[in-house]
């Protein structure tokens, strides 16, 4: 899984393969940070959580 | 700042997120991972140097090498046992009784490990030392010769000329008692025939140097003499894709052999001596036989004893009336014949039956007459006599010197020729007569299981009120026994082996104790040594060995150095001894009229009873066709009919002969036609007869005898003769300590009926009338 | 006990009572598949009736069966979210519900499934990228994350969680870039769905399973998403129907129900137009190749070409061709039968693609085994269905699931 | 295409030829191979599709009725297949957790239990059942584990297993070469199966090597492999005169001979 | 927006700091207990210098770990190597010889250490392919063992049983050999040196 792994290989199959996975994990993780910090900002300032009204 | 609830959830959070940023969480994941890769209950087999031991195993006669381990924390264990690549007769290579041998070596459950006294309140075993074991058998065997019992102590043996076997008859004779017995084989069988016809006890077969080779009724691929050099010879047919031998079978079933055969002859069961007696009959009509040896043979030619053998094949066995006795065709008979009188090195064999029945004696004479036509006494590729190895006997000769007959009538005109064997022992024990058996000295076998129609022995055995096993294992045998003395297998006691079945040299295999796998199992030879300087006087007398070792160096004497016989483990004759058969017949020459069976009965009754004397040993041939090689339809086909069957056994190098107790790996590797989920037998039938009968694939059934019983499932099988059912052997032990082989299937011996064969006398029971009905 | 102020907004529920006696229910089937668990983490999977021969067995039926089913999370919120097609946000919280249990169930379902559970992550760590089945491991547990993250505002959505400012502001960014997320699912989605298929289509010594293909990816690996993405609409509308009959409240609108159906139809009728054409390659040419005819490998016994007839036919045509006409998703219960044959397809191709490979044996003198599950096998299968139904049971009780709920009820 | 041709570069391609015209069928190799890869036995061994025997030795019959019925044996091993390009044997290129691999170098496909997470999909994959999954913990009852070879590693429950052409003799025997400066030469390195093998049936060695017997039997028009149609390019060969037995080591339509049609 | 609204807002903000602290208190305690608690300390059966012996011997390493003539290595010398040079009384006057030649020469009873470099069963480790063939140093792999005074605390794990040297004794499982010797160590070797990385080379 990653280059420290045995198993890792410097070849196509694993570029593509682990690239689009590692591609995956970083949108979930970056959109959840996103998230996060958009969360933060807004706790500090002090807006209602509910004025966005209902999705 | 509050300490709220929400405060605490904060900081919980941020503990567990903390927590996982350490390595706890990936190195108790990568540990759990290895845990399960070391589990405790998975052993973990230490390492060591290795070293190579040479043996000959005596169940099968193959030289092996096993394997040592000496690991440094647990020392020296057996890790393997391959085949000897030196060994001049099996040359590398092992069968299934080989390759897992060490399971019944080192088996805790199913090994005797001290000696074991039973204790007559709880009915259970408890061990003892070998001082309390062997005074109380000794003290037995003194008290009942002091009281002139001693010829009521029976001993059954496995092999008579063995160390063992010569040791456990010495014993017996110098203390008194006429009753020992011994496994009986085809070797018995075969000695008799040469005996008969050419004077000659030590017979074999040079498999290696024929290229033609017919065998009667018996399973040349599944069981015949060492399996090992049988295959060996074999290969050679086969040699590098080539075919360079033919391999002609005759049995009513599709065996291994017969398919591996470049012919199959399927006959009707027990017709092989009738085939054999056809060919002979067209070698003649062809003059395709020997002129000088064969024509030149007493008997060949009629004469003053009667019809001669030539008029009697002519009369008898035409190869019309051979098609009709066994249902191989005519034209069939005669290219074979054809085919056998061509090639320069061809053979006939006969030998052991499927259920490890010693063969009937007329269809070996039959058999020796074919050789004897085809001219191939003495030659290469041809029946050849082995010449003796000079093994030392023990010390003088002792035989019985008592005046009591022996329980099994050996040597009375009942049965005049043959050997000893466990059934009739029991059966004249049972009917008392003339007297019973007050103690039973098992030594080194099995026969409450394995010996042919072991219900009997087992009841026998039941019936005596003292037993003394000495055994391996905790068997059928020793689990009816007041003492069971612990002796060794192969691997860890002195002992010896002699010429497997059939063979074309003189072959000596010697074992002794590669490892001490448990503190008290000795020799058995030792046991036996022990109880006789316990005992003293006559017997301590006639047995001056200290013990196994100095016996079989006596013994050997004449080979050479017992240390040094006993790395190499073997003395093989080069080559066999080619040349003309001995002929110590009465009349010097080949016999078709056998002068020797002529003088014996005639000792007995005079001439004038010995057509009763004949009838009595169950021979139905009239005049001078009675000792002559002569077809007799097995008394068992005649009761058979009338819906019933006729059973016969399958062997398989996957189940053991004789007395070996099953391997655990042997039991893996019996397929599903041999031994059926829930381990329950499977027995073999042809689909039409199993239509005719209603049954069908996997249908419970049960296969009954005048013998016994057992269930079993039906496999339908297209190679099965009609009108037979068809067993494997080896399998149903019911009182063993061994949880792999503990009722797995029943056993074939408690169902085959045993029957005297005509002339020889001995047990056999290749053909059993059985009635199969759905359980 | 009154749990009404953890209701959605301006909705009824049942009483706590029945809710608890159902709940017990469901429990007393988790309970079954525990100890059925229990037993084969600790004593192996010798308590299955699984053997060399059927190396997989009802609970790899059940695994590719449920993610196929629970393709509609993937494939609805590709339509929400990236097509907009705004109706569907009326039935997008109900499918990723449906979408989390049926991959989270999986999941749970293969750690079981596999000898050495504590090695199981030796799949992600010491991967093989050749493999298909480490492409299903991969994407299945990433498209869980995915899951889980569309799950998570719908949960603080609820009544009482929603009034925690941090929670409920997150749940508002979340669902501002959940096209993001649902972009990634799909990627993911399309991939994993691909590769179940893959996954037995690359078997080259299994005449049965095999299938040719376009580089690296048989033609199983797109029939396998499109059957997915066909069926799972129609599963998760029909699990809205079955919520409306059991609750006894309109949830959505039938318009919303008929585009899922639409949806189904149009993908289900293209899959079948490729299916069809793949089977008759694969009976026609590349059967013959390896000596194989279509006839042998249906030989009959409990494999027959029934199997085919129902899998295409029943399963396959006759919803599709019911679903095409706008009268039949009309009616409630019409379109409901055809969504139910059209899930019952996409079982039964999964059940065909798993189990038949394994027991048509290959080589000439191989004998034929069969195999029934034991109860353990059924015990862990049941456990999943019984986890599902708690895990939606309780969304539907306490969060705000469906949108249009409060608006169809009133009066 | 030549033998050599076959497979892919690499130093050794270590094969086998099996002669069914040979083999008894006794099982010697079965119990050999057993014994010598610490193979255990489990107390109901009747259930054979849960049974581990990495050496099977099938019967086959021709199916003709009595008297022209004839049995034969398949004696299989792992049959090492090499697949395509290189290394796409049915199993290795299935394994998500690379429990298996093929070596480029011997051409032997090796299986690391420890490795295996148990997920059995290279178990389905094989044509030839020759990978076998744990079911059980391998009984040892007290005493039978002495015999086990420290050579191999016993194996835990839930994994698969299966035959490794006993590469650790293969080990044995490089290590004897290191120490004494030679080579591995053809005798040196021999599996169970062969040695235990009483009629020779087996023979073992260097596909490669044309001065290997393995080599020269396998060029014979008599060998053929199993399910060879299928292109798992194996090197475990076998011969039979016998156009039954040949029948039945591949399929093939009504109107097909054996050997007169190539791998798809 | 009231006053009571906005001060939770902004105190939200501020206990964010909670979540510093249990995060680092609790990696803290990840870091210091994951050894701490998962590896117990074995005593071996007494002490004993490498160097003392290394100094006696001529042919170092090999002298007492020496190869057997099929190829395979001996590893732990037995007793009875021992016995080559100790006599049934002591030569020196440690205590630890009088333990060894008391209890264990005399008895012939072997020495029961813990070795800190023992592998699993599954793996096949070739002396002969590294120490000969490639002509490794002992060192290379086994440090200076050879050239210790006295054996350290030997620390095994509690789940595996395995030595602490496998895992290595950096908790994050970093370092090369002597101080880790797991897989990757070997087959960053073997890269490095372009010898064929097929499981069946160290696997069995």
């Amino acid at each position: 899984m990653l280059p420290i792994v045995f198993e890792w290989h410097w070849d196509v199959g694993h570029f593509v393969f682990m690239g689009l996975f590692y591609l995956a994990l970083g949108i979930i993780g970056g959109g959840l940070a996103l998230a996060f910090k958009a969360t933060m900002q807004d706790l500090c300032s002090g807006k209602d959580p509910h004025e966005h009204g209902h999705h | 700042m509050n300490w709220d609830r929400r405060a605490f959830v904060k900081f919980a959070v941020g503990a567990v997120v903390g927590l996982h940023a350490s390595p706890l969480v990936p190195k108790l994941m990568d540990d759990s991972a290895i845990w399960t890769q070391n589990w405790n209950w998975v052993p973990n087999p230490e390492d060591g140097a290795l070293a190579f031991a040479n043996t000959v195993n005596p169940a099968t006669g193959t030289g092996v090498k096993v394997c040592v381990i000496a690991g440094r924390l647990k020392g020296e264990r057996l890790i393997r046992v391959e085949g000897n690549p030196e060994h001049p007769t099996s040359k590398g290579g092992v069968v299934p009784a080989d390759a897992s041998a060490l399971q019944n070596l080192y088996y805790d459950d199913f090994r005797v490990k001290t000696p074991l006294i039973l204790d007559q309140r709880t009915g259970m075993h408890v061990e003892a030392s070998w001082e309390q074991a062997l005074d109380l058998v000794a003290g037995k065997l003194a008290e009942l010769h002091k009281a002139g019992q001693a010829h009521t102590v029976a001993a059954l043996g496995t092999e008579a000329k063995t160390l063992d076997g010569e040791l456990l008859s010495r014993f017996m004779a110098a203390y008194g008692s006429p009753n020992t017995s011994f496994n009986v084989s085809a070797a018995d069988t075969l000695a008799m025939a040469g005996w008969a016809m050419t004077g000659d006890e030590n017979l074999g077969f040079d498999l290696l140097g024929a290229n033609y080779v017919i065998s009667f009724g018996t399973p040349l691929l599944e069981g015949f003499g060492s399996p090992v050099a049988v295959r060996k010879a074999f290969a050679a047919w086969r040699k590098d894709f080539k075919r360079t031998g033919t391999l002609v079978q005759v049995e009513p079933r599709a065996s291994v052999t017969a398919s591996q055969a470049d012919q199959w002859l399927a006959c009707k069961p027990g017709t092989e001596g009738a085939v054999a007696l056809g060919l002979c009959q067209v070698l003649i009509q062809e003059g395709l036989y020997d002129r000088s040896i064969a024509g030149a043979a007493l008997g060949f030619e009629d004469g003053d004893k009667g019809m001669g053998f030539k008029t009697l094949l002519a009369k008898n066995y035409s190869p019309g009336q051979v098609a009709q006795i066994s249902g191989v065709p005519v034209e069939t008979l005669i290219t074979v014949a054809k085919a056998f009188a061509k090639e320069p090195k061809a053979v006939a064999v006969c030998g052991p039956g499927n259920g490890g029945e010693p063969g009937r004696l007329l269809d070996f004479m039959a058999v020796l007459a074919l050789n004897a036509l085809k001219g191939n006494l003495g030659k290469p590729g041809g029946l050849v006599a082995r010449q003796p190895l000079g093994l030392k006997p023990l010390g003088e000769a002792t035989a019985y010197r008592g005046d009591k007959p022996r329980l099994d009538g050996l040597g009375t005109a009942k049965r005049p020729l043959g050997a000893s064997d466990h059934l009739s022992l029991a059966k004249g024990a049972l009917a008392g007569a003339p007297y019973k058996v007050n103690l039973a000295l098992v030594a080194g076998g099995n026969p409450a299981y394995a010996s042919p129609q072991a219900g009997v022995v087992r009841d026998f055995l039941k019936s005596v009120p003292f037993v003394v096993a000495i055994t391996p294992y905790l068997d059928e045998s020793s689990s009816m026994a007041q003492v069971v003395l612990p002796c060794g297998t192969f691997l860890e006691s002195w002992g010896d082996s002699l010429t497997p079945y059939g063979g074309a040299v003189s072959e000596y295999g010697l074992h002794k104790p590669l490892i001490k796998a448990y503190d008290m199992v000795k020799s058995q030879g030792d046991v036996i040594l022990a109880l006789a300087a316990k005992l003293g006087g006559a017997v301590a007398q006639a047995l001056p060995f200290a013990g196994a070792e100095a016996a079989l160096k006596a013994r050997t004497a004449g080979l050479g150095e017992l240390a040094k016989l006993a790395k190499k483990s073997y003395v093989v004759q080069e080559k066999p001894a080619y040349g003309n058969l001995s002929f110590k017949t009465p009349s010097g020459k080949l016999e078709f009229f056998s002068m020797n069976l002529h003088n014996l009965a005639v000792k007995l009754t005079g001439e004038g009873g010995m057509g009763k004397v004949l009838k009595a040993m169950g021979v139905t041939a009239e005049g001078s066709a009675a000792l002559m090689p002569h077809y007799e339809p097995p008394a068992a086909l005649a009761r058979a009919g009338h819906g019933r069957l006729v059973l016969a056994a399958v062997s398989s190098l996957r189940t053991p002969r004789g007395d070996q107790p099953i391997t655990p790996y042997m039991i893996k590797v019996l397929d599903g036609d041999t031994l059926a989920n829930n381990d329950q037998l499977v027995v073999e039938m042809n689909p039409q007869t199993a239509h005719d009968l209603h049954l069908y694939e996997g249908d419970l059934v049960k296969v009954t005898s005048t013998a016994g019983s057992t269930e079993a499932r039906v496999h339908l099988f297209a190679g099965a003769a009609p009108g037979m059912v068809f067993m494997p052997v080896g399998l149903g032990h019911y009182a063993s300590q061994n949880a792999y082989t503990y009722r797995r299937g029943g056993n074939y011996n408690q169902v085959a009926e045993a029957t005297a064969d005509p002339l020889s006398g001995l047990p056999t029971w290749g053909l059993t009338p059985v009635a199969v009905s759905k359980a | 006990m009154d749990d009404s102020k953890f209701w959605p907004q301006g909705v009824t529920r049942c009483k706590p009572g029945a809710f608890i006696a159902w709940m017990v229910v469901c429990l007393g089937l988790l309970g079954w598949a525990g100890l059925s668990a229990f037993l084969c983490i600790f004593k192996g999977l010798n308590q299955t009736n699984m053997n060399d021969y059927f190396a997989f067995g009802v609970w790899i039926v059940v695994d590719l069966a449920i993610i196929a089913l629970g393709a509609g999370a993937f494939f609805t919120g590709f339509m929400t979210y990236v097509l907009r097609r705004d109706e569907l946000k009326n039935i997008i919280n109900a499918a990723v519900i449906i979408g989390f249990i049926c991959y989270s169930g999986a999941i749970l379902m293969l750690g079981i499934d596999i000898g050495q559970p504590a090695r199981g992550w030796f799949g992600f760590w010491h991967a093989n990228v050749h493999s298909m089945l480490t492409e299903v491991m991969f994407c299945i547990t990433t498209y869980l994350i995915v899951l889980i993250v569309e799950f998570i505002p719908l949960i603080l959505e609820n009544r009482q969680i929603n009034k925690v400012p941090d929670l409920a502001f997150f749940a508002h960014h979340l669902h501002r870039i959940m096209i993001v997320f649902a972009a990634t699912g799909t990627f993911l989605s399309f991939f994993h769905q691909g590769s179940l298929g893959g996954m037995f289509g690359v078997l080259y010594a299994r005449p049965f399973a095999y299938r040719a293909g376009i580089v690296i990816w048989p033609w199983t690996f797109f029939l396998f998403i499109l059957s997915a993405i066909a069926s799972g609409p129609s599963f998760t509308t029909l699990i809205v129907m079955l919520t409306e009959k059991v609750s006894g409240r309109k949830l959505t609108t039938h318009k919303v129900k008929m585009l899922m159906g639409k949806i189904s139809a149009y993908l289900l009728s293209f899959y079948l137009v490729l299916k069809i054409a793949d089977t008759l390659y694969w009976a026609n040419v590349t059967l013959p190749k390896m000596g194989v005819t279509f006839g042998d490998l249906y030989a009959g016994g409990p494999y027959g070409t029934y199997l085919v007839w129902l899998e295409l036919g029943l399963f396959g045509v006759v919803p599709a061709l019911l679903l095409l006409q706008r009268r039949v998703r009309e009616s409630y219960g019409l379109m409901a039968l055809a969504m139910v044959l059209n899930c019952c397809g996409a079982v039964m191709n999964r059940f065909v693609f798993t189990i038949q490979p394994l027991a048509i044996p290959v080589l000439p003198f191989e004998k034929f085994v069969g195999y029934l599950p034991s109860w353990q096998e059924w015990g862990i299968s049941a456990g999943v269905i019984a986890y599902g139904l708690i895990v939606f049971s309780l969304a539907y009780r306490y969060l705000p699931v469906f949108p249009q709920e409060v608006e169809l009820n009133k009066g | 295409m030549s033998l050599a041709n076959r497979y892919s570069a690499g130093e050794h391609r270590f094969g086998m030829v099996i002669d069914i015209d040979k083999c008894t069928g006794c099982g010697g190799c079965t119990v050999a191979c057993m014994s010598e890869n610490n193979v255990g036995v489990l107390y109901d061994e009747t259930d054979k599709i849960r049974s581990i025997t990495w050496m099977r030795v099938y019967q086959v019959d021709n199916g003709k009725p009595f008297p022209e019925t004839q049995v034969a044996f398949f004696p299989r091993p792992c049959l090492h297949c090499e697949g395509s390009h290189g290394h796409h044997t049915p199993c290795v290129s299935v394994c998500p957790a690379t429990a298996t691999d093929y070596d480029p170098q011997t051409g032997i496909v090796s299986q690391i239990p420890t490795r295996c997470i148990g997920c059995r999909y290279c178990v389905g994959a094989c044509p030839y059942h020759a990978r076998y999954f744990n079911w059980f913990d391998t009984p040892w009852p007290a005493g039978l584990e002495r015999p086990l070879n420290p050579a191999v590693a016993p194996r835990m429950r839930g994994v698969v297993e299966k035959c490794t052409f006993c590469y650790h003799r293969y080990q044995r025997a490089k290590n004897k070469a290191f120490l004494g400066g030679g080579k591995v030469e053809e005798m040196d390195y021999q599996t169970a199966c062969t040695e235990a093998c009483p009629s020779g049936a087996i023979t073992f060695g260097d596909l490669k090597n044309p001065n290997h017997k393995v080599a020269q039997l396998a060029q014979s028009p008599e060998c053929f492999r199993l399910l060879e149609r299928l292109g798992t390019n194996n090197k475990v060969y076998y011969r039979t005169t016998r156009e039954w037995v040949r029948r039945l080591a591949d399929n093939y339509l009504k109107d097909e001979k054996p050997g007169q049609v190539a791998a798809s | 927006m009231t006053t009571h609204e906005q001060g939770q807002a902004k105190r939200s903000g501020a206990d964010w700091l909670l979540f510093v602290v249990g995060f680092v208190l609790f990696s803290a305690l990840g870091f210091w207990g994951t050894p701490a608690l998962l590896y117990a300390e074995k005593p071996q059966p007494f002490q004993f210098s490498h160097k003392v012996h290394m100094e006696q011997v001529s042919e170092g390493c090999k002298s007492c770990h020496s190869f057997r003539e099929d190829g395979s290595f001996t590893g732990i010398p037995s007793t009875d190597k021992c016995k080559e040079c100790h006599s049934d009384s002591p030569q020196g006057n440690t205590p630890q010889e009088k333990t060894f030649v008391e209890e264990y020469l005399n008895k012939g009873k072997p020495v029961d250490w813990q070795v800190y470099s023992k592998q699993p069963a599954c793996v096949f480790f070739s002396h002969a392919a590294h120490a000969e063939n490639a002509g490794l140093e002992c060192k290379k792999c086994h440090g200076d063992h050879g050239d210790s005074e006295k054996l350290r605390t030997y620390q095994q794990n509690r789940l595996t049983g395995y030595s602490r040297d496998i895992w290595g004794w950096s908790i994050l499982g970093m370092g090369d050999p002597p101080k880790r010797m797991k897989m990757d160590n070997c087959a960053d070797c073997h890269r490095a040196n372009g010898v064929r990385d097929a499981c069946f080379v160290c696997h069995k």
